[in-house]
């Protein structure tokens, strides 16, 4: 089992004909997600490894009776893409893109409020189950099927953690890349909470850093609504006040909210061991199943 | 990104917040011309991105030549917490009553802007938000609608406005509002607004921050991007576009994503070392990246070690190889100890092209970085 | 009984200080509506009629517990008060102003999808219950408490038909105007709902006219849903096609839909008896009674 | 408000749209000078506010400098539908292989905008919205965002735009939204838009209508109102400000809000009357108003009797009474007869004050329309 995606789910993939969109296409498909179709304006009618290209997600989504989307549009047009895909049935959109002007998606959040789809990102690497479908850009070969959910708000880090959890043999229910950015669709509340109602997840690893509250918030989650036990890394450890480091996510305020320290406790009083190294994250996990 | 205050009340004034009369001045000459200009009070302003710029040292009043002279020989050239000032804003002093506070920012946690007034202006805004934030109130902004006149008229009442000033100081919010918007700002405000004799409101500082991700709409701000960096290795930084930061160690570390370069900086303190930087190479990094990557902790004389941690998602393993190998095939000795740890997308080819001769490998993160630590100990002692 | 307001419903009066909105007010508080506050901007602090005024009608709610605003705020200004009535716990907003643009009314009308609160017109002429409230400009004088209700597109032809009721001693539970706008806050099809709801209301008079697909909507709810009878009343039978009269509503677009035919044809297909004029009206509704 | 062609024109090539060149011309010899400048073939189409202008030999085609001035002198100073054509537009003929419609208009069902786009223009598209409404592509704007610029390619590859223009009917259709927005446009719309045998798209027509409601945050567009009407007594109406319409009967009638004038018009029709016209005095008016009204309905030989139906709400009886004593006083003999039948807010004081020598009074809506459709009779006898 597995939450999101899995090889029943059919993707589009928007900008297909990129230079991104098609290698990861090829990548995917070689994973064996089941991509139906391209969304690129001006080029319908094309294919791109066998899959139909169509002008807009509407149309790919209505011939191809497709449930999600990957977005590899440039910063530029990734706002309108989003919104693009969120008029449609889709049930999940996964935007990749990196670098969305901010008030772009704050526009996205308010229409997010006005419809069912979720978004997974921006500025996030997307979501695997393995063995059944990747949506994104996750190096497939480092993850292995198994009962362990992990949800992560950096890339590679989420592929450090699993290739931690996979050299010990434990594999993933599914893994989630829920990105950096200030304003994204799909929270660390929201992917416990899911993880927290599959049955085959039976612990869940969950990466934060430095920066915001989100970490905070999971934390509050897990102490009132979760028996599946939470392993957690807080990454930014060291990170000195007031410096940006990367993704607007880490930068600490200086203040006593969105440090590493607040991030730590505020697991561990929610009863979710906190790994000094991702090895040691995957020492916990292994002492939970 | 950043504007001055010189470049972000330009903006204010064409968008028609009042702002007092002043001159941008390079010299002391063009000072003491700008001060005949204005007229005394006069308020010399360095124009650096440095925050508490007053109580630095870095704006002085002079209501005489003398003192006009003496502050723009204080200021130009002097060292404000790294920066060199070489521009100062020569502006009319304002003769004030009230100082107030006006800034509109977004809101991660609601995901929308959030405007804030405040009678408490003139000061550390940070420091009243958490000692007393109810002195601040705060109105969250639909995105899709912008700032309706009403809301702007609601939070400046509710934050106490004065009222024969209320309705000016409402029209400037929603001003501030519009260029927020309209150019794609991170951060606006203005601290302090000033409310004068006559009660007459005027923006008597101006901070401004682009959203550098909107920067390609805005071709006229990025022209308007100082980088004036503190530290010559961050201004070489930015010309590479890379995500660093400098820090105090000597273990140089280079990796791609913010979130695992942060864990490197932390397994390097884990381990007994201490981080010289953050630098993050970022996604689908190809050789020409990771050799301006090594040429950066290379330039850094603190460095005494260097970690190089990939894990290949775009990324490729056997293009970072290819980068160092070239990186370190041009040097006749390798200035500094480089241990290199590749995982992930292509990580074996990769691990095949490195040249062993050059550099050091290690199959996991924690190995890694403790001997580069142990690599730095061993150099600098 | 009555719908939407009464004796204990505590009103704001936006715009309280101009001419009509102080004139009005004197008239609500003599017909004994319970105005309890005046938002006007700049204005915090003063009295009128002995009226405590705000700057805001937030404040205005907050500290005098108000329940509906009537707005009599110039067309420039009065988008942006309804927006701001529509965001506080207000139940129910009554825009008297006239010519408001439409553009402006299509934010308002969004903003209505996300809250709450009702808003009735604009550019209508409020509502009465009577005997207990006026919310608006009509002329108490002519009502009567009773048991029929009213709703109609028109003002002035509300209070003729108002008056051959009350001429036949016939009272009314509410009598609520819509409004003539392209864009309006309630419609016929949300008065009649409540209208059918209300224990007390007997009988209730529809009056339409040409133009958009009002009535014709009303009359499919009437037919669907409503055990109450109901008499109509179509204004503009003799009105040229292509030609504007007066408010944006009354235009016939020379197509089959919205034409005093198609109007009333579709409300005697659904039972409602159409009169030819407004007396022969109040004839129907005797009848009911 | 309705615009010009030439005037949308200018608005829409100031926005970016093309259109062709073109002058406009008031006399045959501006005619020919501008298709002078524009060449052959060149179209002379009348400037005037009338539909369906090309059936009705409102707009030529000229290939030659003979058929330039025999178009010219036709198309200025003719009558069109009642309208005097006192302007053309001279234009360049565009040589097209295909023919579209975009436009944007107030959906009131739904309370937002729809863009419509279809393959089938340069024919009246109400027509196809009636007959084929499939050949039509719709899209719902959210007021709040806007047309999004996926919204704007989503209509016109539903409506079958062929694909190598599509981008550019699309950024069309994106401009006229911003337009439409920016001006408070009501319906704005281009038919055809014209694909020419170089791919290329030109705005041949151009409409725009501005929402009365919203011209005070457009003097700019005020200014460009064209008082032109089809008759003497509506130019009159617009001059008062009256909702006025002049109808084939000759019974006037005057009263005080849109549903309630209907009703009388149709009372008129009940009684076995022909109504002369609509006249809405609005709400509120007061004896100047009054006076007027009267003027306008005397002014039409048509009229034989006037009835005069005010119900009051905001417009007060005593107000109204007074205004027709004294817009009747000042006549030696009262020209034709009327009816007055005051109800509402101060209808007996206005009742009292009502000169009973020169007005008949009913109590009764029906018994005034009554009297004035028997005056009416008794009096074309």
């Amino acid at each position: 089992m597995s939450i999101l995606v899995d090889d029943d789910t059919r993707v589009v993939v928007q900008g297909i004909t990129g230079g991104e969109g098609r290698f990861h296409t090829e990548q995917m498909v070689e994973y064996g997600t089941n991509v139906v179709a391209g969304a690129v304006p001006g080029k319908g009618g094309e294919k791109v490894n066998g899959i139909p290209v169509y002008d807009t997600v509407n149309q790919a989504v209505e011939e191809e009776d497709a449930d999600a989307s990957v977005v590899f549009v440039p910063p530029a047009f990734a706002g309108d893409a989003v919104f693009e895909a969120l008029d449609t049935d889709l049930d999940l959109v996964v935007a990749i893109t990196e670098g969305i002007p901010t008030q772009d998606m704050a526009k996205v959040n308010k229409r997010l409020g006005e419809v069912d789809t979720r978004l997974l990102g921006p500025n996030c690497p997307g979501l695997i189950t393995p063995g059944e479908a990747k949506l994104g850009i996750l190096p497939g070969n480092i993850f292995e099927a198994g009962n362990v959910g992990l949800v992560s708000r950096s890339g590679t880090l989420t592929y450090q953690v699993v290739s931690n959890l996979t050299d010990r043999g434990i594999g993933q229910t599914t893994a989630i890349g829920i990105g950096g950015d200030p304003i994204i669709g799909t929270s660390f509340v929201d992917a416990l909470e899911l993880f927290e109602a599959d049955e085959d997840t039976d612990a869940v690893v969950m990466c934060g850093e430095i920066g915001g509250e989100d970490e905070e918030q999971a934390a509050k989650f897990i102490a009132e609504n979760m028996d599946t036990p939470v392993a957690g890394f807080i990454a930014g450890r060291t990170a000195p006040p007031g410096k940006r480091m990367g993704h607007a996510g880490a930068i600490v305020s200086g203040s006593g909210t969105g440090t590493a320290d607040s991030k730590i406790s505020a697991l561990n009083d929610a009863g979710v061991p906190v790994g000094d190294t991702p090895n040691e994250v995957a020492e916990y996990v292994e002492d939970f199943l | 990104m950043k504007l001055h205050e010189y470049q972000a009340k330009d903006i204010f004034a064409e968008a028609g917040i009042p702002v007092p009369e002043s001159r941008l001045a390079t010299s002391v000459d063009e000072v003491m011309e700008a001060v005949e200009d204005i007229g005394y009070p006069a308020a010399i302003k360095a124009q650096v991105h440095v925050g508490g710029r007053g109580k630095a040292g870095g704006i002085k009043i002079a209501t005489s030549e003398d003192e006009a002279r003496e502050a723009a020989e204080d200021i130009l050239g002097m060292d404000l917490k790294g920066y060199t000032v070489e521009k100062v804003l020569v502006e009319s002093g304002v003769d004030f009553e009230n100082e107030l506070y006006v800034g509109i920012t977004m809101d991660r946690g609601e995901g929308e802007p959030v405007a804030m007034v405040s009678t408490e202006g003139g000061v550390d805004i940070e420091a009243v938000a958490e000692e007393t934030p109810d002195a601040i109130a705060r109105e969250h902004i639909d995105p899709a609608f912008g700032l309706h006149p009403y809301q702007a008229r609601k939070v400046v009442y509710e934050a106490g406005i004065p009222r024969d000033v209320a309705g000016d100081v409402a029209s400037i919010l929603s001003t501030l509002y519009d260029l927020y918007e309209s150019k794609d700002a991170a951060d606006i405000e203005i601290n302090p607004v000033m409310i004068t004799s006559d009660r007459d409101v005027v923006a008597a500082d101006a901070v401004m921050n682009i959203d550098s991700d909107a920067l390609f709409r805005h071709p006229d701000l990025a022209e308007m991007e100082d980088e004036a960096a503190e530290d010559e290795l961050e201004r070489k930084a930015n010309d590479y576009g890379f995500d660093y930061v400098r820090l105090s160690g000597n273990v140089g570390i280079i990796g791609n994503g913010a979130g695992l370069v942060m864990t490197t900086l932390d397994l390097v303190d884990h381990y007994g070392g201490e981080p010289a930087n953050f630098l993050d190479i970022g996604g689908g990094a190809k050789a020409e990246r990771v050799t301006q990557a090594l040429d950066m902790v290379f330039s850094d004389e603190n460095v005494d070690a260097v970690v190089f941690n990939i894990f290949g998602g775009i990324t490729r393993g056997d293009e970072v190889a290819k980068g160092i190998n070239e990186a370190l095939e041009s040097f006749d000795e390798i200035p500094k100890k480089v241990v290199v740890r590749l995982a992930g997308t292509n990580a074996k080819e990769g691990m095949e092209i490195l040249n062993t001769d050059l550099v050091e490998v290690e199959e996991t993160l924690e190995d890694a970085v403790q001997r580069a630590v142990e690599n730095a100990q061993e150099a600098s002692q």
